[in-house]
């Protein structure tokens, strides 16, 4: 698959479709992968990676690189064309300057699961038929494939690209999945436990804006939460209510705009489940003013900037589930 | 819990100008009493109030926000009231999954010749908070009072 | 540094009874930028408002806090007394200490901190508060007059003769309204007709009243000056420009079995019809539930007998878009249905009439032309029983909760007119109260008493009977006499309650205009502006905002036209400086504002901007265009990055009131 | 006027008598009015008055039929059958307790009372 993406985007380049790459780079180790941008054929040669741990949503970054110059390449998974449909229909893309390439997605896998089984000094992974052989300066470990696909992946809404110009490999469906399991199994306990349990969760934050910076709805020029002006910025979460509050606030703002990529929880370092807080919405919104995906279209109206005169009162929300 | 009998909520009221100020003011000219623990800001419409205003009522010590906005369909602004239906559902929502009490939050529809009911409502309200005491899931401890 | 002064009203005891206003001086003096804080008897009389004055120009106050009623009473007061001393008007601010708290908190210890907490939440917001000025927004030259029934003809007939164009929407085929229906008017019993209908032709001849007969309002954009307007021209099938109306073809149609509405469907008409002779305008109409043509393709009898070949089968719905600076409302009332209220018998027995349909029994153009015979037999009526108050003054779901105050005296008059005609008739009326208020009301009622020898009785009708023989056993009580009676009547008029037109509701959600529980029009004041609504450029004419007799409608139809022509006058209108604006170097151009503005306001345009690295970008930004904006911050939260703020009530204004409450 | 009857007939019956706006149509509409004495908008404005007493000892009472014309009519929502049957029970308890004891109903028994009529009669007859 690496192959052919390398082979297609080399020759996009060479006959001036595209002038530059946006795909994933190397690190140190195979499971360190970054979102990265080519200009010539020799770098994708030298460091261009497409593998089972290149999980990172590309969409966001697309906001600046659709404004430069010429025309850039985008290959994106099917999860990352919702965020960039999304992002094209909030004006942020420029989508005549990307040429999109729809790529298979994952399930991908997440190193920390591996090294959460106390596999240390990892080298290299390889994936041979769902075992994973891992290479550690110790010798090689093995493990399931399946024991290590990361969160954002267990619970995948789609295998379709929404948005694509051509497509390498096939073009897959919109899936049943579980997505909202787990936000059921909170809707159904108490409001004391359901506190008890977002206090554990949130109290951990550390304000390190992860969530924010990587969240392909959150994109402002300059967010609420870093303007002096708006009243309620804060640079790191004194107590249990800022930790509260920038994260209520954090998850309105995307409310009807987030796509569910799961990128917020792939990169908090304390491993809050802050997708859960959008999944939340996306239940509600879903339940409450009918099935609505972000990002599966350019056109249809969002369900924060729409209404229906007989929508439901939100007194329905008091009345459900549990106390 | 401990109930405290003496404990006085206070309560933030936001009410459009067209109906539910309008409402609240009726509601003074025919002296229909409400408790004291009611204050009213007025906001052009119920469209007008953002999720953070609510936030930061309860941040600063309160004990129950209240949003009150023409009745659907009726308002000023066409379509405002509509908006917060939406949004405002989706807030008190969002509180109540992360566990925040749920009679801490109300939106209501006080037309302004409903004084009767808005005097009725701001009523029940407080007596709803009340009986949960004060606001502790929702409080910054650095403005709590002493 | 600011300097806040802070003035608080006693309005006489009105405030002082309840909340300590010398404690609420005192402790808002304390309050930061506060240099001055005083207290006085009344703050809007000419002395107190001078008193503010004269602080603003000894202290130098950069802003004013006013302590006293709703600022939906004298906010424009204290604005007005602030600019004359040369503070721009939106530096004051009202706490409303008297309806919000004076008037409805009786400890004076609770109120007294109430409204020092009041106090500190507007002073609060003044500091953050900006001057603003007001913008100006042209007037459109025109009016809408919605309804074409004596309300809505007086208040065109008013609003032509100052010389502006106005233009009548009349849903039914001819204006004229609920008047035409009528045969004699009370006090005078002068004929109703002759009355209107020249008033009818004044205004199809006036060079300045267009009249859209057979349309209904379908869209109502923009605000006050500027309004846009849709109007559908419901297809009648005939061409108004030719038709004649001579006649011929409702003559010649042979679908004659059309039950005719204007004369209550207690006759026919044919399916092409005028609904009466001085119909306005004097045009055809057909049916198309009756119409053979139109249903089956199979007739065309009037298309073949038309020399003007006015008629046209395939005429359709035309929507015409029209720009109004003002629009009055007129859409009058209707007598509820009957049916429920089976004691009554008026479903099942065609002799218990309601009065509307009395009039057309009694008129000279309706069914019986002008004698007045039973509608079940044709035979003289000998005892006619009238009840009154059928679903007026009820309990909740029984009808209705208001009295409906015409029927009184048309009752009144009824009984009159049919004792002077038919000296053989007995006439009875049961009433719970007879409510004559206006002039020569009360002396019309003793005439039918005293002279017309009509027996009123103090009691309601408890239950009608139609007996096999034909008469109707009218059981009912007498309280004076304390016994039950039971009378052998010919016929049985019961005054039906009236309630606002249905199509009522549906308008006042399109004028964002408010409406009471009835759906009667509410008005912006009960008592200081009763012909205005609360939305500006609206304005009320008629029984559309509580149920009115012909005087008292015509009355308020010429102060609605007034109020109008007050409007039209002006070249421009100044607009609401509290609106949005948006914030360029944070918008992210996202759209999310312009797609909940009600109002189009917000536009977005590509602006090339200096990034802090100083390279350039082009960017896509909202605008707000103040003229159009209204204010209502739909926009302030549907913007995520908070670019988006509202002027008078801005983020920061807000939450600061937020903090002083919670303080 | 005894203040504590009339209480205890607005609390019996549940009826807001003050709502009555005299129009007279329960008794217009009432089939037992030529076998009463007070009829039935008496009852309610006797009632409002506190003038109980007359009511307490008129055959009247038992005149009513509870037949719920003047409820089902009356557009003030008043509901007078109701207040005529709390002056009955206010009647009725005066009399003390001599009701009739469940161990005396058998005897009366016939195949044709309905059971409603018995449960009734606990309360309503007295020996």
């Amino acid at each position: 698959m690496q192959e052919a993406m390398i082979k297609r985007a080399k020759e996009l380049l060479a006959d001036g479709t595209v002038n530059r790459v946006m795909g994933w780079k190397k690190g140190e180790f195979a499971y360190d992968t970054t979102p990265a941008v080519f200009e010539t054929a020799e770098e994708i040669d030298r460091e261009f990676v497409y593998n089972d741990f290149t999980q990172a949503n590309q969409s966001k970054y697309l906001i600046k690189e659709s404004r430069k110059e010429g025309k850039i390449l985008a290959l994106l998974k099917p999860c990352d064309t919702y965020s960039f449909n999304q992002l094209v229909k909030e004006h942020r893309i420029i989508r005549e300057n990307v040429y999109v390439i729809g790529i298979p997605g994952g399930p991908k896998i997440d190193i920390e699961k591996i090294k959460a089984k106390g596999i240390t000094g990892i080298t290299n992974v390889k994936n041979e038929d769902f075992t994973l052989k891992i290479e550690t300066i110790y010798g090689v470990e093995t493990m399931p494939f399946y024991e290590a696909i990361s969160v954002k992946c267990e619970s995948c809404k789609s295998k379709k690209h929404v948005v694509y110009d051509e497509l390498i490999g096939e073009d897959g469906d919109v899936l049943d999945s579980n997505r909202f399991d787990m936000v059921e199994k909170l809707e159904n306990m108490t409001a004391q436990e359901r506190y008890d349990f977002w206090r554990g969760e949130l109290s951990r934050c550390i304000r390190c804006n992860a969530c924010r910076n990587v969240c392909p709805a959150c994109t402002c020029e300059n967010c609420v939460f870093d303007n002096p002006k708006s009243g309620i910025d804060q640079k790191a979460a004194a107590d249990s209510f800022e930790e509260n509050m920038f994260h209520i606030i954090r998850a309105f703002h995307v409310a009807g705009r987030c796509t569910d990529c799961g990128e917020c929880s792939r990169v908090c370092p304390q491993n809050i489940p802050l997708h859960l807080l959008n999944r939340k919405f996306i239940k509600d919104i879903n339940c409450l003013y009918g099935e609505y995906q972000a990002g599966a279209d350019t056109t249809s109206k969002a369900p924060l900037t729409d209404y229906r005169t007989d929508d439901c009162e939100p007194s329905v929300v008091h009345e459900r589930g549990a106390e | 819990m401990q109930v405290n009998e003496n404990f006085e909520p206070v309560i933030v009221a936001f009410c459009c100008n067209w109906c539910s100020y309008a409402g609240a003011d009726l509601s003074g000219t025919n002296r229909l009493n409400y408790p004291a623990n009611v204050k009213i800001i007025r906001v052009p419409c119920s469209c007008r109030v953002n999720p953070m205003f609510i936030l930061r009522a309860f941040q600063r010590g309160a004990d129950g926000v209240i949003i009150c906005g023409c009745h659907p369909g009726d308002c000023h602004y066409t379509s405002g009231n509509y908006f917060t239906r939406r949004r405002i559902t989706l807030l008190y929502s969002m509180l109540d999954f992360l566990g925040i009490e749920r009679n801490r939050t109300r939106l209501e529809w006080v037309s302004a010749a409903e004084g009767a009911k808005f005097a009725a409502v701001m009523n029940q309200f407080v007596e709803d908070v009340k009986k949960l005491g004060p606001n502790r899931r929702l409080e910054d401890l650095r403005c709590r009072k002493q | 540094m600011q300097r806040i002064g802070v003035f608080v009203c006693h309005c006489g005891t009105n405030i002082a009874a309840t909340v300590d206003v010398k404690a609420v001086a005192e402790a808002l003096s304390h309050e930061p930028g506060v240099v001055v804080s005083q207290d006085y008897q009344y703050m809007c009389s000419e002395s107190g408002q001078e008193l503010v004055k004269n602080a603003i120009k000894e202290h130098g106050l950069t802003g004013v806090v006013i302590c006293s009623c709703s600022p939906r009473m004298h906010e424009n007061t204290f604005r007005k007394a602030a600019a004359s001393a040369g503070l721009n008007p939106y530096l004051v601010e009202i706490a409303n200490i008297r309806e919000q708290c004076s008037w409805i908190h009786k400890d004076i210890a609770s109120a007294t901190d109430k409204a020092i907490i009041l106090g500190k939440a507007a002073v609060a917001k003044v500091h953050l508060n900006a001057p603003l000025t007001a913008g100006e927004s042209p007037v459109v030259k025109r009016a809408l007059v919605i309804g074409g029934g004596i309300a809505g003809i007086q208040t065109a007939l008013d609003i032509a003769e100052a010389g502006f164009d106005v233009d009548i929407v009349e849903k039914e085929p001819t204006i004229g309204g609920k008047m035409a229906q009528i045969d004699k008017t009370f006090p005078t019993l002068d004929c109703a007709a002759c009355i209107l209908t020249p008033k009818m032709v004044e205004a199809s001849q006036n060079e300045h009243i267009t009249i859209h007969s057979f349309s209904e309002v379908s869209d109502v954009k923009g605000f006050v000056g500027n309004f846009t307007v849709t109007i559908k021209k419901k297809a009648r099938y005939v061409d108004e420009t030719k038709c004649t109306g001579c006649g011929l073809c409702t003559e010649k149609c042979p679908m004659k079995k059309v039950p005719n509405e204007f004369n209550m469907g207690l006759d026919n008409r044919t399916a092409v019809y005028i609904p009466f002779a001085q119909a306005v305008p004097k045009v055809a109409t057909i049916d198309p539930n009756y119409c053979m043509m139109l249903k089956n393709g199979k007739c065309g009898v009037c298309s073949k007998v038309c020399s003007v070949g006015a008629i046209d089968y395939k005429q359709t719905d035309k929507f015409i878009e029209q720009k109004y600076g003002a629009i009055v409302v007129a859409t009058g009332f209707n007598p509820i249905k009957l049916d429920k209220y089976d004691e009554f018998a008026y479903s099942c027995c065609p002799d218990v009439v309601t009065s509307l349909e009395l009039e057309r029994l009694m008129n000279a153009a309706g069914p019986n032309g002008g004698t007045l015979l039973r509608p079940s037999d044709k035979t003289h009526p000998h005892t006619i029983v009238f009840v009154q108050c059928v679903g007026s003054r009820c309990d909740d779901e029984k009808g209705k909760p208001y009295c409906s105050k015409i029927c009184c005296m048309y009752t009144a008059k009824h009984a009159m007119l049919i004792r002077e005609k038919y000296p053989d008739t007995e006439v009875y009326v049961f009433y719970i109260d007879v409510r004559t208020p206006g002039k020569n009301f009360d002396e019309f009622y003793r005439r039918a008493v005293e002279q017309y020898n009509v027996h009123y009785i103090k009691g309601m009708v408890g239950k009608v009977t139609p007996k096999a023989d034909g008469k109707i056993d009218v059981q009912a009580s007498d309280l004076l006499a304390n016994e039950q009676l039971h009378i052998n009547a010919d016929m049985v008029v019961l005054a039906a309650a009236i309630e606002p037109d249905k199509t009522a509701r549906p308008l006042a959600t399109m004028l964002t205009t408010q409406m009471d529980t009835n759906d009667f029009f509410t008005e912006a004041h009960p008592k200081l502006r009763p012909v205005e609504s609360a939305t500006a450029g609206i304005f009320l004419s008629g029984a559309c905002q509580g149920p009115k007799d012909i005087p008292e409608t015509v009355a308020q139809a010429s102060a609605a036209a007034a109020k109008a022509i007050g409007l039209l006058c002006k070249n421009s209108i100044t607009c609401n400086p509290c609106v949005a604006h948006s914030d360029e170097l944070m918008c992210n151009g996202c759209s999310a504002c312009e797609k909940v503005c009600p109002y189009g306001a917000i536009t977005y345009q590509d602006k090339e901007f200096r990034m802090p690295d100083r390279s350039t970008a082009i960017r896509r930004v909202a605008s707000v265009n103040p003229a159009v904006c209204q204010g209502c911050g739909a926009c302030t939260v549907a913007c995520p990055s908070g670019a988006m703020d509202l002027n008078g009530f801005s983020n920061s204004q807000i939450m600061a009131e937020v903090d002083a409450i919670c303080k | 006027m005894n203040k504590n009857e009339k209480d205890w007939i607005d609390i019996t019956s549940g009826v807001n008598v003050r709502k009555c706006m005299r129009c007279g149509k329960c008794s217009a509409t009432c089939p037992s009015y030529d076998e009463m004495e007070y009829h039935p908008h008496q009852f309610v404005y006797m009632v409002e008055k506190g003038d109980i007493e007359p009511l307490l000892n008129s055959k009247s009472l038992y005149k009513c039929l509870t037949c719920f014309a003047c409820v089902e009519r009356c557009p003030r929502g008043v509901e007078p059958a109701k207040v005529i049957e709390a002056v009955r029970l206010t009647a009725v308890r005066k009399q003390g307790n001599n009701h009739l004891l469940p161990d005396q109903i058998p005897d009366m028994l016939d195949d044709d009372l309905p059971q409603q009529a018995i449960v009734t009669a606990f309360r309503k007859y007295t020996k």
